[in-house]
């Protein structure tokens, strides 16, 4: 997989600036904004007179990407899932005219795989991801201790590795090289990121896009060897991750016992797209006669009941959707590692019908689909 | 006010002896089921349990250290569909119950059949900081309630001043702990059924072999009022601190800044009863080209837009009925002072329409209810020298 | 009580059948007074694809001990391919299963049963009913904390 | 030019579609003229406006928001503009705590027959806004 990734995610032109990666990418979206050729840009950016949070924003004045301009484009940081947004930018109907998005590939995949859904539509949207090194926790970039992060945070990405402080989620990430961008930011394991930027311009569009930056053309692909070194450390990371998930009824117990049914993970999940959710529905409202019986059964029950059924439900309803992006994880007031646990269903899932969430707009979700002669074992 | 109280018998102890009593209350068959917190099989936090056999209230744990789930929430999941077919009695703090007594004004909860029990709340921990590590926490709160220190625990519960209902009991059955040492306490009907109950259970005043119930319920008493107003007079200097710190739409801006719109906070509200919430209903989804002129006409927009609107806006709908219960600020994983803004703007807007959110089933909800005579504040007054020019027009 | 129900244990089943197939063998089953345990308890639906896998999960957390699905025959089904979409959803759910080491996998089963196959119908009843039966009962049934 | 002249603010008006709009057709019937920076917006009833459309304007780039809805005793529906009434104490009180000017809101009764009072409340209201100045929120981009 790890290979198929790289090099779709450098499929045509590369470019060198001469520029750090930052500046590269401000200038990049101050050009496009300045020229008109965007109408807005989808980028993270500081919020309050503080600057203290930070939240996705749809850019329209080019000098929010200045130097001090309060776009914050390639933050370690995810406040949202900017898939999530962009579904939610378009779901009323297609955009009127182009608009950039800076969006991570985890975010990039959720994207692609609402596109599947449904959810939203492609159309002029201009997608701009980069080799992610992954994003620090929620609670990193509370009282400012982001900032602090952040000269190690490029440190690391430069040789290749991941910050230990990055989340976990992260750190065990197999799909950090972006895939259907139109522009990828080359960033891991690249050197000297403060002096020089390697994009690779995937359509005809980014080339056109990107005219106005200054540099030279890269002949030599990309080399491939720190993504697979990189891939290769994730993946044990993963590994030892999942072991650690406590299995069985008892572990599932255990685990979401401290759940506090605020279905917070539901609502930040990029792919639990419905306007109601069945577990907030009125089917889920029980009727008097339900914990009556329910009493009378086994003697007591939890109030409000169905903490291990919404858990699983969800999982039933997306894990072959399940990008992996940890919002869930982030968001959970009562810190229950759910990214973790859905990832490893999530990854048996999509092993089961050998899908990939997001990878390409062509390939059927796949409820969707079925053949006549598979899973003959499952069925009697 | 306190007729027909009695003595709770504690002599293993406060907890136990509640367990105690409850347990031979489902014996008696005086309730057929009890609502109570639980400590969850992982040890490391507490989930309301409806129990019909005694034996699982031995894991029970009337006065937990954390209040994941709001007991009104509970109450709420439990009754929306109607009445009760059994009797069901629910060990609550006090702002648990407002909440519920809330709901069932807004017929999202039903009382029938069910029997409040509350007692004196020495306020909770922070969730966060007890999940951290659990056994430190509850040793953590333990510590505090014996030395009656409030400072570990929530912000919301350190300027909470509804902590007792000695004032007024507005449930069944309040147990008071305030006052008397070693975990004595008394247990005072606040209604007929309450009443009934203790009668039942052969707690009558009668049956107080000690003699010592009016000096219980004295030292109760004092000691609610006493630590009612301390808390109150905190509870307004917190608030005007509080609004020197978020007044002003910079400052509003700058403590909204990290919201990151999971609306945690309205999910476990528990008078937020609304199956689809308003800010997550398609009025807000509009076409891209709506979300382009915005950012256009300033700039930028946020997005997902509309995060002062949703906070705003969701005070505009619950404001009234808030209990201060500061489930929203354990929820939020922005740190976000929610329970503290909104108790804030409760506090103003419950004064301004003379509303105290929970405190009886009798009061009519502030907005449905109204006077002719009222609020002329909010009138703009029409300047009388147009007058004369209104009669020549016509 | 508990005890009482292990020595002479028998499973609840709660059976989803296909009206145009398995329904209707269940049916001439009973017409023809065929003997089979009376451990299933029969939802009809209309087609095997409608049922979600919430269905079963309920099921499960509602006291059952084992869930069978049963429809149509591949290349039978009445909506010419709901059986399919049923059998990828059952591989979905049995892969959740897996993952989370929730040995629920081996208690539900789907099986295909054309109308006219009353003897078959017993016979998987039959089969399921003795497998459960070995399973003993769902552990989640008198969890509290769910 | 000064700023405070050049500052045309944008203002919502909240009109009870019997009395309030009747108050501006009877204004039209006399040829009275309001400031066209004034976005007049129909409601059934003053009692049928819920506050979060008071406060989506305040927040989304209006500089103000009047309701004018039937004088007391007058309401179509009985007791609607008391109910408005109390809303618009909520949302004061709201606002006030919050130190988001609740003077930018305004609640008047105006009749059907009361064209000069309406013309008078939209222009009244449109010079206390250049008072006040914009509203600090419409131009935020972080709300």
């Amino acid at each position: 997989m790890p290979e198929a990734a790289t090099s779709s995610a450098f499929a045509t032109q590369g470019l060198r600036t001469n520029q750090g990666a930052e500046e590269t990418v401000r200038q990049l979206l101050r050009s496009l904004l300045q020229s008109g050729q965007v109408e807005a840009v989808l980028a993270l950016g500081k919020t309050g007179t503080d600057g203290k949070g930070v939240a996705y924003s749809l850019f329209t004045d080019p000098d929010a990407f200045a130097v001090d301009g309060e776009a914050v484009p390639l933050l370690p940081y995810m406040p949202a899932n900017g898939g999530g947004l962009l579904s939610r930018l378009t779901l009323e109907g297609s955009l009127p005219g182009p608009v950039a998005a800076v969006i991570r590939p985890c975010e990039l995949q959720a994207f692609i795989e609402l596109m599947k859904l449904n959810q939203g539509s492609l159309d002029n949207v201009f997608l701009i991801s980069s080799t992610c090194g992954g994003v620090y926790p929620l609670e990193t970039g509370l009282e400012g201790h982001l900032e602090e992060k952040l000269p190690a945070y490029w440190r690391s990405i430069e040789q290749g590795e991941l910050d230990e402080a990055a989340r976990p989620t992260c750190r065990a990430c197999e799909s950090f090289a972006p895939e259907g961008a139109d522009i990828t930011i080359a960033l891991l394991g690249e050197e000297g990121l403060d002096e020089q930027c390697s994009l690779y311009l995937n359509t005809e569009r980014a080339a056109a896009f990107a005219q106005r930056l200054e540099g030279t053309i890269l002949d030599a692909e990309p080399d491939g060897t720190v993504l697979e070194r990189s891939s290769v450390e994730r993946s044990a990371f993963r590994e030892a991750l999942f072991a650690g998930v406590e299995t069985g009824l008892k572990g599932l117990v255990e685990t979401f016992g401290r759940c506090i049914g605020c279905h917070g993970c539901k609502t930040v999940c990029p792919i639990c797209y419905c306007q109601v959710c069945h577990f907030d529905s009125h089917e889920c409202e029980r009727e008097i006669a339900y914990y009556e019986g329910e009493l009378q059964r086994k003697g007591g029950l939890r109030v409000p009941p169905d903490t291990v059924f919404f858990q699983l439900g969800r999982m039933a309803h997306m894990a072959i959707s399940c990008v992996g992006c940890g919002m869930c994880t982030d968001v959970c007031p009562a810190d229950i590692p759910v990214s973790t646990i859905f990832s490893k269903v999530a990854a048996s899932a999509q092993a089961t019908f050998d899908y990939v969430p997001g990878r390409a707009l062509a390939e059927e979700i796949p409820l969707r689909t079925f053949r006549e002669d598979e899973f003959a074992q499952v069925a009697t | 006010m306190n007729a027909n109280a009695a003595v709770l018998p504690t002599k293993e102890g406060f907890e136990p002896a509640v367990i105690q009593w409850l347990k031979e209350a489902l014996n008696r068959n005086v309730f057929e089921a009890v609502l109570i917190p639980v400590e969850t099989p992982a040890e490391d936090s507490f989930a309301y349990l409806l129990i019909k056999d005694p034996k699982f209230l031995d894991l029970a744990s009337p006065l937990p250290p954390i209040m994941p789930v709001q007991g009104g929430k509970a109450i709420g999941r439990l009754t929306m569909r109607g009445d009760l077919n059994k009797r069901v009695a629910a060990i609550i703090r006090p702002c648990e119950a407002r909440a519920a007594i809330e709901l069932t004004k807004l017929k999202q909860a039903h009382l029938t059949n069910l029997t409040l029990i509350t007692l004196d709340c020495p306020g909770v921990l922070p969730l966060s900081d007890y999940l951290d590590d659990p056994a430190a926490g509850a040793a953590r709160f333990r510590e505090a309630v014996e030395q009656d220190n409030r400072s570990p625990m929530r912000p919301t519960c350190q300027i909470c001043h509804r902590f007792s209902l000695a004032e007024a009991p507005a449930t069944d059955l309040h147990i008071g702990t305030l006052g008397n040492d070693d975990g004595a306490a008394v247990i005072v009907p606040g209604s007929l059924e309450g009443e009934r109950i203790l009668a039942q259970m052969g707690l009558t005043e009668d049956g107080d072999e000690s003699g010592n119930l009016p000096e219980m319920l004295e030292r109760w008493s004092t000691r609610a009022e006493q630590l009612t107003a301390t808390q109150t007079e905190r509870r307004s200097e917190a608030h005007a601190q509080l609004q020197e710190q978020v007044a002003g739409a910079d400052r509003l801006l700058d403590i909204f800044g990290s919201c990151i719109n999971c609306h945690n906070c309205q999910r476990v509200c528990p008078v937020c009863y609304c199956r689809q919430c308003y800010f997550e209903s398609t009025a807000l989804k509009l076409p891209p080209e709506n979300y382009l002129a915005r950012a256009a006409s300033k700039g930028a927009l946020r997005f997902a837009p509309d995060t002062l609107l949703f906070h705003l806006g969701r005070a505009s709908h619950m404001a009234l009925s808030c209990v201060s219960c500061g489930a929203c600020e354990d929820a939020c994983p922005m740190d976000i002072p929610v329970g503290q803004v909104f108790s804030l703007l409760a506090d103003g807007a419950q004064e301004a329409l003379g509303y105290v959110a929970g405190r009886s089933v009798e009061d009519a909800l502030p907005l449905v209810a109204y006077e002719m005579d009222e609020l002329h504040d909010v009138e703009q007054a029409y300047v009388e020298i147009y007058r004369e020019q209104e009669v020549q027009d016509a | 009580m508990q005890e009482q129900i292990s020595e002479t244990f028998s499973p609840t089943i709660v059976g989803f059948l296909c009206n145009w197939c398995t329904y209707a063998a269940a049916d001439s089953a009973g017409v023809a007074r065929m003997k089979m345990p009376p451990s299933v308890m029969v939802v009809r639906v209309m087609c095997s694809g409608r049922i979600d896998p919430l269905f079963i999960l309920t099921a499960f957390l509602r006291g059952a001990d084992g869930v069978l699905i049963s429809g149509c025959w591949p290349g039978q089904c009445h909506y010419q391919v709901g059986n399919l979409q049923a059998r990828r959803r059952t591989a979905l759910l049995k892969s959740i299963f897996d993952a989370l080491e929730l040995e629920m996998g081996e208690r539900f089963r789907l099986s295909w049963v054309s109308s006219s196959e009353a003897p078959r119908y017993v016979r998987v009843v039959k089969e399921f009913t003795r497998d459960v039966t070995d399973l003993g009962p769902c552990p989640i049934q008198h969890e509290l904390f769910l | 030019m000064s700023e405070e002249k050049t500052f045309v603010p944008s203002i919502v008006y909240f009109m009870c579609s019997w009395c309030g709009s009747g108050g501006a057709e009877t204004a039209a019937a006399h040829h009275l003229h309001y400031p066209e920076n004034v976005l007049p917006s129909r409601v059934n009833c003053t009692g049928a406006l819920p506050a979060v459309h008071i406060l989506r304007p305040l927040i989304e780039g209006a500089d103000g928001v009047v309701i004018s809805g039937c004088h007391p005793g007058d309401c179509h529906y009985d007791d609607g503009n008391f109910r408005a009434r109390r809303r618009i104490a909520l949302v004061k009180s709201l606002l006030d705590t919050l130190g988001l000017e609740p003077e930018r809101v305004w609640f008047r009764y105006v009749a059907h027959g009361e064209g000069r009072r309406f013309v008078d409340t939209a222009a009244a209201f449109n010079e206390h806004i250049k008072t006040l100045g914009p509203n600090p929120l419409k131009t935020r981009s972080d709300t």
